[in-house]
């Protein structure tokens, strides 16, 4: 971990809302595994300070080459969409613990909903040689992204779109527990909304299954300093405040508290 | 860039730069060894500690603000008997100023904590009087030039640590609270602390932080904390850290002009964990362009006759 | 967008939309009508009016800072009686509430003016207890409850225009002076003026501004101000003209979600002519987008329960 | 007077820190005249709040085009300097009132400082049929701009460096005193840094020549709402603060009181 300044080599409309952008980045593709981040500072307006955290979507070790999925939500990643290529980016990064694999993992579930399925492709990627079956919710067709690069790693593909314009018409969620009835699995990765981790607990504590999310909060440093990055571990009798940062962003599902959020 | 003298003197230590880690922005500074070289700091205010071990603000924490930030961390730390025991001596093995950031919910845990620290291994305790996230006390104490007085003079009795005391900017008169501390006995003067805020998501139509409230730092509140340090300057004898908004070396030279001894540096510190060197990079460069060997020429050196022409 | 109901009423008068051009940023109006039709605005607080003309403070009068910029006018303007006799029928020619904004020496002062505008062609009057740069008084009638509620009181007596007193943010509770200033009698608190802050310039060692120090404002304080406008909702009855870093129609939303029923637009006017009706626009699409079809029902609609996920 | 959005349609360096800028303004270039500026918002950086005041260097009434010559000296000038061009352009203008010439002049002196050169530029294009004879006074060769396009319409141009690398080494001032010596003229306009300009007065007071001096104040509104452009006007005994952008920037030079100014 440590401050780069990458240059991007692409960066382009994926899907509505969507853009996707590599940039040059040897030592970070190094070092990175699925579920880690960047922290990009926004360049050009002085006004916007904060760093803004992207999971690393994927690398190519050979080049030296990182790809990130972003969703064009607020003034950093409206700016973020308009870099063009060549342009240098302060980043840090690899930040934060990612996912990992136990011992023996066999067949692997994978989940991603919207700006969620971004991490999950890069768990594709690294653990090909899993029996991997990825869930992936979309708000509507015209926000499917990288469904080749999924296709491509896992057994089967299982989507849905929240207006059925592609795919199950409803929540990606009911399409895994459907799915869990019928077929379990040793480990489940996952990361999206709030809304829809909550539903995916109840989903895996019923199944029993093994599952990690991977979290969002908002951030300062990004490295462990400022703690402003909290969020509840551990059970309802005895929690703690973790930083997303730097203890996670990957956490154990039955650890993590969301009441309150909605 | 070779022969430039960089050190100043507080309260009979000396700082090899007058560059210090802000309280609350930096953690207890072991971590960022990835980053920075803790031995180049001038010194480092680790992280507000309280008696007991403290959860802290439920998230969202921070929001950003135009030039700004928004934070609402509420001192959440391990308490002072943890940073005795597991962080003072890290700590210790660098070669630059501890500073143990304390507060307290009356005066007696002041008092309290001051003790503890009596015989640690730091150099310096900063009395914090101005968090303005603990709704028990914090800044009520911060705001009444009587209390500010009282605590640090029953604090200077428990402890024969330098001391420093932090000011909340949150005030009418800041020069009035700053003749306190010095009356009360402070060694130091650290001004400013976070500016009372707020955020809202027109969209969401709540606030952004789960506090509602937050404190404001940041290049936004550069202009306020200035005028406080050049303010306060005119009237304290005794040293000023002066901060808020230290982003560059020009920053902390015109805190330095403003009359304060040594800078700290916060917000920056989110925003990249080496900004600290480029801060401290900034600092000699301009001193080289503009031929000046001793940082401490810079300190209350501000031109007032004749105005500032184009 | 043809049925949004954008209208608000305060003191008895009715304002066609929230949005009132804020004092001393937006002249007298007249001279503006080539960037924008002056009937579209809810209102204009005209330049700061003293009893005498005034030749306000040595340019530099204005600085950049992040986010923000200081000004230190002085309160130049051309007096009361030729505002009465030049200025004030011209402007009345517009479908707008006109608002005088005036600035005494003393109390007697203030009800002097109020005495002179109680027949004049203007909607209502605007105390301003907080201009930073008049070393005179300004400041220190906008710091003390006791000062603020008889000052408004006495101007009561002097006028039966309906009275808005605008506050300082220099303050450490802005609650109690705006509850000393509705005890007072006022109509409607106007929050805030501009914060004292102080630019410096590394390469010359002196301030910006001649004056030294100077009024911040803009985006850099909104954060500031919002807090203010929701502490002072919490407790006064009257309603609120909230302001501090207005660039955007969701800016606007975010102060009446605090609490304000109307707001000034200041800083943007100098960084274009046109931004009211930017803002304005922007309130709109906000409205359309969000289906809100009357304005009135963001007014202090800011939900707090529950805190603000991502 | 007006707002537009002007399309850049060049942008490049024209000499140690002077770039010069072309842009698409076709309602400014019809209406303009010599002494008149633009109000620039910087593009990019919200952090920059105020529009900088550049004084136009020419403009091209066919095409619609408006050129500037501006100085890199802080952040807003940088900024601009780094601009594409196809870039749009946020400004106001033309504002201000600029020079005049009273009727029967036909000598006309112009005489220009560093960044002052560039408005004079206009007023040699503007009044070429006049005598024209130039002063120029730059710090050093490498920041010497726009010679020919002078050239062009001046019976003669003087010129003067600080460092002597070109032509007269010194003061562009003392080169006008000598030159009034041996031949006055009806009319003087010039533009400069406060220092030259005070010495501008003494010389054309000694001389007895009717000299317009544009001059610079920082700015916020740039059409006279918030008076912060304050300048002294009148004479010793008694004057008034006018507004440098609607009252000036030009202004006769025995009106303008520059005590107090360095
Ligand atoms: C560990 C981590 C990984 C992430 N990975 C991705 C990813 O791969 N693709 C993607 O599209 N998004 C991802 N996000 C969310 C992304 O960080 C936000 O969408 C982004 O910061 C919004 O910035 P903005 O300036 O456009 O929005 P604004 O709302 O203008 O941002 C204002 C502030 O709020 C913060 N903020 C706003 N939304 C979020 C959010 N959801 N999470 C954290 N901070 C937020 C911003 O960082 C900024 O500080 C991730 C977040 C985290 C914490
Ligand atoms: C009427 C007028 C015409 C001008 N014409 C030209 C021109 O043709 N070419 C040219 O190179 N320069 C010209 N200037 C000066 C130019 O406006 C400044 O150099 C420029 O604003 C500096 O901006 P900055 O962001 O680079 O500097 P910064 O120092 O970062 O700017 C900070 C603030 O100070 C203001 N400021 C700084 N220097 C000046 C100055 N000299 N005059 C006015 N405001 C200043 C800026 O506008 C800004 O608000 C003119 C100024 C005026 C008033
Ligand atoms: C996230 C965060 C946490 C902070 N915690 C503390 C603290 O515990 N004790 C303290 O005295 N100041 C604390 N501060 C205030 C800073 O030390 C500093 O006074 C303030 O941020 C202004 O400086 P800046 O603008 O450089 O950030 C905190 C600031 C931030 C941003
Ligand atoms: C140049 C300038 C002049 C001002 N003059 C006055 C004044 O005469 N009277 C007054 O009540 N407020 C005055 N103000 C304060 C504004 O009306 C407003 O309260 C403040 O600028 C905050 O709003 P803003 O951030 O939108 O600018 C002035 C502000 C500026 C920038
Ligand atoms: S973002 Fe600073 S500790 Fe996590
Ligand atoms: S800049 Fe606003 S009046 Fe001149």
């Amino acid at each position: 971990m440590s401050r780069y300044n990458a240059k991007i080599i692409e960066n382009y409309q994926l899907a509505e809302d969507f853009y996707k952008m590599t940039i040059d980045a040897k030592k970070i593709a190094q070092w990175a595994y699925p579920g880690q981040f960047i922290h990009i500072k926004i360049p050009g307006d002085n006004s916007l300070l904060l760093r803004r955290p992207i999971s690393i979507n994927g690398i190519d070790v050979k080049t030296g080459q990182l790809d990130i999925v972003y969703q064009v939500v607020g003034k950093g990643t409206k700016a973020l969409s308009k870099l063009k290529k060549g342009i240098g980016l302060d980043i840090l990064g690899p930040l934060g613990k990612g996912f990992h694999i136990p011992e023996g993992t066999k067949k692997l579930y994978i989940l991603g909903g919207g700006c969620g399925v971004a991490p999950m492709r890069f768990v594709g990627q690294r653990w090909r040689h899993l029996d991997i079956y990825s869930f992936l919710g979309f708000r509507s067709q015209s926000t499917v992204f990288q469904l080749n690069d999924f296709e491509c790693f896992s057994r089967k593909v299982f989507l849905s779109t929240d207006d059925g314009t592609m795919g199950y018409k409803g929540s990606i969620v009911s399409l895994l527990n459907e799915r869990l009835s019928i077929e379990k699995t040793d480990l489940l990765l996952a990361c999206g909304p709030i809304p829809m981790i909550k539903a995916l607990q109840k989903v895996v504590s019923e199944h029993d299954i093994p599952c990690q999310i991977s979290l969002e909060e908002r951030m300062g440093c990004g490295v462990g300093g400022c703690v402003v990055c909290s969020c509840v571990i551990g059970n309802r009798k005895q929690w703690d405040y973790k930083k997303v940062c730097t203890d996670g962003p990957v956490f154990w599902s039955q650890e993590v508290i969301l009441d309150g959020e909605s | 860039m070779e022969n430039l003298n960089l050190g100043v003197n507080m309260a009979g230590l000396s700082f090899k730069n007058p560059i210090i880690a802000a309280s609350g922005t930096f953690g207890f500074g072991l971590g960022y060894e990835d980053y920075l070289d803790l031995n180049i700091l001038g010194g480092i205010s680790v992280k507000g500690l309280t008696l007991e071990a403290r959860k802290g603000n439920p998230p969202p924490r921070i929001a950003e603000t135009p030039s700004g930030i928004l934070n609402s961390v509420g001192l959440e730390n391990p308490g002072i008997e943890y940073f005795l025991d597991r962080t003072a001596l890290p700590l210790r093995q660098f070669d630059t100023v501890i500073i143990a950031n304390i507060n307290g919910n009356t005066s007696d845990e002041y008092c309290h904590m001051a003790e503890k620290l009596q015989d640690a291994p730091i150099d310096m305790v900063e009395l914090n009087l101005s968090c303005p996230n603990v709704k028990e006390g914090g800044i009520a104490f911060g705001t009444d030039p009587k209390t500010v007085y009282s605590i640090t003079k029953a604090v200077k009795r428990h402890t024969s640590q330098p001391l420093i005391v932090k000011l909340t900017p949150n005030v009418t008169d800041i020069s009035q609270i700053a003749l306190a501390a010095q009356q009360g006995g402070a060694d130091v003067i650290s001004l400013v602390n976070t500016f009372l805020g707020m955020a809202i998501d027109a969209r969401t139509r709540r606030p952004i932080l789960n506090n509602i409230t937050g404190g404001l730092s940041g290049p936004a509140i550069k202009p306020l904390a200035l005028r406080m340090v050049w303010q306060v300057s005119q009237l304290v004898e005794i040293p000023i850290i002066g901060m808020g908004g230290i982003m560059t070396g020009e920053d902390v030279v015109e805190f330095l002009l403003a009359g304060a001894t040594a800078v700290s540096v916060g917000t920056a510190n989110l925003v990249s964990p080496t900004a600290m060197i480029d801060i401290l990079d900034g600092l000699k460069n301009y001193m080289t362009a503009n031929k000046i060997t001793n940082v401490n020429e810079l300190i209350g050196g501000l031109i007032t006759e004749g105005g500032n022409k184009l």
